[in-house]
């Protein structure tokens, strides 16, 4: 018992002293949600980031990465931030994953003056506050909805929409969002309803989608709801004139392998595999061989923010200051395409995203929107359920 | 002058009567001994006479005041207080904090309190048990913490509910006499027990239950003399 | 460390000055230590204590077990935020205001919920805390599940003298210092007056209290309050600190099980087992979070980086922080039934007994 | 109309697999009043199991049951005989704690193995559906209900024309009374929670295909198996049969007609209710 006390005791006086830095590479923090409710999809965050640290070391840049996890808790992002800033010293800060956290954190990382790239948070008023030292490659939630009503209305003439989105911070802004562009399109919102996620039926809420007959279904799902969302959508028999997803909930690659109930399906990404930019189809198939599975976006994403973090520190030297100025002015290109952070809209040091839109047709993921990037032609209207 | 009255008071649980129609009073520092065979509702009749359960029907006057309806703890505080069969002492406070409890009823002030607590303590003879735990002591010495725990409350009734039961013959001589102490103090006292010669040496009056209903009242060699007692009861035994 | 520990009642020296003297110290703490990282740590060593004393007065005095005390926290957290961001009413006005709403909402709680025993009220006070939970996700007054972000503190000012404005970590070091003091204050004024003894008779033995005058209700009532107070005060904390709350941060079923186990891990129904229980569980949890000691393995050279074993620790071992919490919670709770004081207090008079 | 009758239906036929978590955590609380914050974290389990007895052994996870069963029954009974039977007598909320131990270390350790990745188990029915009078009813739900049945039948021979379940209940009575009577209670309980876990196992394996899988995914079912339990009355297996599908009946009409998000609420204000005005539950005979 003595020797636990003793640990304990050495453990509490580690947390106060400052580790002495004696690294010659870039010391970068990484925080992510890797346990943890948040986890299923911080994982794809960590795997994007481990890629993103051997492509930097082919460029000749050596990250030593620090990794912590924050549990999607703020309190403990912040307890990462705090450590990455203040003991380990490190120049850059790449995460973390969800939009609470990163609220948390952005004050922080203005306090400290240390840079902090955001990977895949898409609350929109992260990048709204006037704040210097936070940029951010993630779109934000505006625009997933505005991609999908583009294409809707570009491709047919529907009057009424019904809005089905996840009660989640990501859900809730998306729909808010998609009403907004709806109404300004002169779409008429038949239905709207925030549904608890992780529920196993929802069969009730959509047969009410059914009765009120919209021509357009527009989920928000960032959990594998997606997948219970559809197929109880073909139990019911709701077949609208498009389905139209968003979130992470319609781009993983198990949604689209159901192809029994995804065919068919829009949804709005970052990133797909088809995107012109870079070299994303063999990016997408080291990660496979890499991983064992598909990567979603925000794979992707936090690669390319890791990438840019990477590049940026290592023309900047050890400074932080000069990392933001890097930061600031620089442009990558990688595979998010161009990147650069502007101001717009009421935004700071946002990335002005070009969303995509894929399509599931034969089970697979086909970008079919904007025209310029499609690969398919979308299949319009809905073609029904087979029986 | 009767300082608890019970009249025609009745207890159903669902459709099973556990007390039903049962009257009798008690004069100020008697002591009524409540016997009667497993079953016959002696601890039902205590705990609607103490507030645990509301009577069906009939009332409960105690010191002139109507007490059906009353919570267990304004019965106290009305100055009738009880014990129970299975003693239930304060297991991680020790003695004196357990007596103190008690106490507590009648001041705020714990340095009182712990005088009057010392002073009961003294009384059933645990004197040198103060700093124990009371989770620690033996059977014997449980049920006269408890009876030095309801004295510490004040009583003017005090209604002991089996406080010899599983005691050797020692020990319940010891509570025997302090029972009678008590009466000597003033307080009146409603004792159930199973003790035969115990309860018939120190009660002034007796009431038998049996399956509820009041069978007899009466002095103990009235008690002891009277044939349905005798055949229900003690003939059965 | 006998008189410390059997202290029940009055004080004895040596115990008064060594508390006066580890007060002090953290007072002055601040101006020593510069590491921002232990402030902060010191600051959710705070929160945790003030909320699990909080607790203590009524699950470990009281012995109600509530396991949805994350709604008076969260109560706390969102009365101080949406006075602040939509009615401009500074913090130290809107943590009262939530203190207020906390314990009257909890009154309320409490009179229905206490006619509930042992496992069935635990149930029901998650019940009530999921009730809030989804309710503030769905009320447009707490912003759904978007949340609460704050703009900024307005500077605290007496006169026309800025005290701080909130831009360093120290004055809510100073804040949550002084309210735990206050809330261990607290607990040693009601463990050494009728209240203790009564909430303590209630826990032992309701059906015991009740029958000598105790009103089981009425007393859990009084010792929920005192109990909000504090967990109401460590939410609004929280909120103004970390600057950003929503449903699933302040209202979440983990939030509750967090402030029981602080308790139950130093030892409940003492003075100072909750904060025991927070010094040892907020930076051990903290330590594990961020591999630590993988880290510190390396540092010391036991262990190269480049290693296979120095690899494998770096990567994995932030992926099973919490399964080697849940494996610790598992065996402290096997081994260390009655907390840390408990066992220390076992091991004392252990050795006591073997010296005589 | 129409939307209330589907919402009905479809509110039955998940009650039918809430109903086996409720009666799973209703054996446990019954014999050893002990709430059980890792049931869900059991479910769990089940799924995993079930999920790689289909991809890896292609066995229906309609037939893995089978396999589930008896093996989650060993898991159950490991768990109760090392950890659970040790707390047995301490304080109840050392007891909530060690479960909840428990369920991290379930949970956090099926994360390391097979990494935090939903899992989506397709099967050729997963969203097969078939219409009476116009009403949609799901395939699988239909055979996990069915299934349901069956295995609330059995269990309730087995507790009440067993002299093992016989014993079981009588622990569950009076656990001092039992070992009185010469009841082996240790191992009583010991079934106890190998009864549990095999039906909260069996729980997930009957939602596996019909639903996605990842390590944290049991705490909404233990929130829903304490409603449930409560609710029919702790111990009561025709009680917390009855709490599912009510449980299933209230969350699909209520998200109808109050709002899918508030539904949450509604579950946790009729759990409220029943508590109050019938503490011992629908079913349940009073005790504490």
């Amino acid at each position: 018992m003595k020797r636990v006390l003793a640990l304990m005791l050495v453990l509490t006086v580690a947390v106060m002293i400052p580790a002495v830095a004696m690294a010659k590479t870039i010391k970068i923090g990484f925080i992510n949600s890797i346990t943890g409710s948040e986890a299923p999809i911080g994982e794809n965050l960590t795997n994007g980031v481990i890629l993103a640290i051997e492509d930097l070391k082919g460029k000749g840049v050596d990250v030593d990465m620090i990794k912590e996890d924050d549990m999607g808790k703020p309190e403990k992002s912040m307890a990462a931030l705090e450590k990455l800033a203040t003991r380990d010293k490190v120049v850059g800060i790449v995460g973390p994953y969800t939009s609470a956290t990163s609220n948390a954190d952005a004050k922080m990382a203005e306090r400290y003056k240390v840079p902090l790239l955001i990977p895949a948070a898409s609350k929109e008023e992260i990048t709204r506050q006037n704040l210097k030292w936070t940029y951010r490659v993630s779109a934000t939630t505006g625009d997933y909805g505005t991609i999908l009503l583009d294409l809707a209305t570009k491709l047919g003439k529907p009057k009424t929409m019904a809005i089905l989105n996840e009660n989640t911070d990501f859900g809730v802004s998306a729909a808010k969002s998609a009403e907004a562009i709806a109404k300004e399109k002169g779409i008429k919102i038949v239905f709207a309803q925030a549904y608890s996620k992780g529920s196993p039926d929802y069969r009730s809420t959509l047969a009410e989608v059914k009765a009120a007959n919209p021509d357009l279904v527009f989920m928000v799902s960032y959990a594998a709801d997606a997948i219970l969302l559809m197929r109880q959508s073909q139990e019911i028999g709701l077949s609208p004139m498009a389905f139209l997803g968003a979130g992470a909930g319609f781009s993983v690659a198990q949604f689209a392998a159901e192809k029994e109930i995804s065919n068919g399906v829009f949804s709005s990404t970052q990133w797909t595999k088809d995107a012109p930019w870079g070299d994303s189809k063999a990016w997408f198939q080291r990660y496979q061989s890499k991983f064992g599975k598909a990567p979603t976006y925000h794979a992707a994403c936090a690669y390319e923010s890791m990438m840019i973090m990477g590049q940026a520190a290592a023309a900047a030297g050890d400074n932080r200051e000069k990392l933001r100025e890097q930061l600031h002015t620089g442009k990558w290109n990688g595979i998010l395409g161009e990147v650069s952070f502007q101001d717009y809209d009421g935004y700071q040091n946002q990335r002005k995203a070009q969303m995509l839109v894929e399509q599931i047709q034969d089970g697979k993921f086909e970008t079919v929107w904007p025209a310029q990037f499609a690969v398919k032609k979308p299949i319009w209207p809905f073609p029904g359920w087979k029986k | 002058m009767a300082i608890l009255e019970i009249k025609n008071v009745s207890k159903f649980f669902g459709g099973l009567a556990a007390n039903s129609n049962v009257s009798f009073e008690m004069t100020q520092g008697m002591i009524m001994g409540l016997i009667g065979p497993n079953g016959a509702g002696k601890t039902t009749l205590f705990n609607c006479i103490t507030g645990f359960y509301p009577p069906s029907q009939g009332d409960i006057l105690f010191d002139g005041h109507r007490m059906n309806g009353l919570k267990p703890d304004a019965v106290c505080k009305l100055g009738m207080a009880r014990t129970w069969q299975k003693v239930r002492p304060l297991t991680k406070m020790n003695v004196v904090d357990n007596v103190m409890v008690g106490a507590l009823c009648r001041t705020n002030s714990l340095h009182v309190a712990r005088e009057i607590a010392m002073e009961k303590i003294k009384v059933v003879g645990l004197g040198s048990r103060v700093k124990s735990l009371a989770g620690s002591l033996p059977i014997g010495e449980r049920k006269k913490l408890e009876v030095a725990r309801v004295l510490a409350t004040q009583p003017k009734l005090l209604l002991l509910d089996e406080v010899m039961g599983g005691l050797n013959p020692a020990e319940s001589e010891e509570i025997i006499r302090l029972i009678l102490d008590i009466k000597e103090i003033g307080i009146t006292q409603m004792v159930i027990e199973h003790d035969m010669k115990a309860i018939m040496r120190i009660s002034d009056k007796i009431v038998v239950l049996n399956s509820g209903e009041k069978l007899a009242e009466g002095n103990p060699q009235e008690i002891v003399s009277n044939k349905a007692v005798v055949d229900a009861y003690l003939g059965g035994e | 460390m006998r008189l410390f520990m059997h202290n029940m009642r009055g004080m004895s020296v040596f115990p008064v000055l060594l508390t006066v003297a580890a007060a002090a110290g953290l007072f002055l703490l601040p101006n020593f230590v510069e590491s921002t990282y232990a402030l902060h740590i010191m600051i959710l060593i705070f929160i945790s204590v003030i909320m699990g004393t909080g607790w203590n007065i009524l699950g470990g005095y009281t012995g109600q077990y509530s396991v949805g005390h994350a709604a008076y926290f969260g109560i706390g957290a969102y009365t101080t935020l949406i006075l602040m961001q939509y009615h401009h009413i500074a913090p130290w006005y809107g943590a009262w205001v939530g203190v207020v709403v906390a314990v009257a909402i909890a009154l309320v709680v409490g009179s229905i919920c206490f006619r509930l025993r042992g496992p069935y009220f635990t149930l029901a006070s998650i019940a009530v805390a999921e009730i809030f939970r989804a309710t503030a996700l769905n009320l447009r007054l707490t912003n759904g599940a978007e949340g609460i972000l704050i703009t900024d503190i307005p500077p605290f000012k007496i006169g026309n003298t800025v005290i701080t404005d909130f831009m360093s970590k120290v004055p809510f070091y100073y804040m949550g210092l002084v309210t735990l003091i206050i809330a261990i204050i607290v607990t040693r004024m009601v463990q050494n007056s009728k209240l203790g003894y009564y909430f303590q008779a209630i826990r032992e033995d309701q059906d015991a209290a009740h029958s000598l005058g105790i009103n089981p209700t009425a007393y859990k009532n009084a010792a929920l309050a005192i109990s909000v107070v504090f967990t109401s005060l460590a939410g609004s904390l929280y909120a103004l600190y970390v600057g950003f709350i929503d449903p699933s941060t302040v209202l979440a079923l983990d939030l509750s099980v967090h402030i029981v186990m602080i308790c139950i891990i130093g030892g409940i129904g003492t003075i100072w087992g909750p904060a025991i229980g927070a010094v040892i569980l907020v930076p051990f949890s903290e330590a594990l979070r961020s591999n630590m000691i993988a880290q510190a393995l390396i540092d010391s050279g036991l262990i190269s980086e480049n290693s296979r074993i120095g690899s494998f620790l770096k990567d994995q071992l932030s992926h099973a922080h919490v399964l080697i919490y849940g494996i610790l919670l598992v065996i402290v709770i096997l081994y260390m039934p009655d907390g840390i004081l408990g066992f220390a207090r076992k091991l004392l008079t252990k050795r006591r007994k073997e010296t005589i | 109309m129409a939307v209330f009758f589907q919402s009905l239906i479809s509110g039955i036929l998940i009650g039918g697999v809430y109903a086996l978590i409720g009666i799973g955590l209703t054996i446990i609380f019954g014999v050893m009043r002990i709430i059980n914050f890792a049931h869900g974290d059991l479910l769990m389990v089940g799924m995993y199991l079930t999920y790689f007895l289909f991809t890896l052994l292609h066995i229906d996870p309609f037939v893995s049951i089978i396999v589930t069963i008896p093996l989650m029954f060993l898991y159950g009974a490991f768990l109760q005989k090392f950890f659970i039977n040790r707390v047995l007598d301490a304080l109840p909320q050392n007891q909530i704690l060690l479960t909840i131990g428990l369920g991290l270390v379930m949970s956090n350790t099926v994360m390391l193995a097979f990494t935090s990745d939903y899992r989506i188990l397709t099967t050729t029915y997963s969203s097969s559906s078939f219409n009476v009078f116009g009403l949609s009813i799901s395939t699988p739900l239909l055979i996990s209900f069915a299934i349901t049945i069956v295995i609330t039948a059995i269990l309730y021979w087995f507790l009440y024309r067993t002299d093992t379940g016989q014993a079981i209940r009588a622990t569950a009575q009076d656990r001092g009374a039992a070992q009185l009577m010469g009841i082996n209670v240790k191992r009583m309980s010991i079934i106890a929670f190998g009864l549990g876990a095999s039906l909260a196992g069996t729980a997930g394996a009957l939602i596996a295909p019909t639903y996605y899988i990842f390590p944290q995914v049991g705490s909404v079912f233990t929130l829903k198996a304490f409603v449930i339990t409560v609710l029919g009355g702790m111990g009561s297996i025709v009680g917390a049969t009855l709490g599912g599908v009510l449980i299933g009946i209230v969350e699909s009409v209520g998200g109808v007609y109050i709002g899918s998000g508030w539904k949450d609420v509604i579950v946790f204000v009729v759990f409220l209710l029943v508590l109050l005005f019938k503490p011992s539950g629908l079913l349940g005979t009073s005790k504490d």
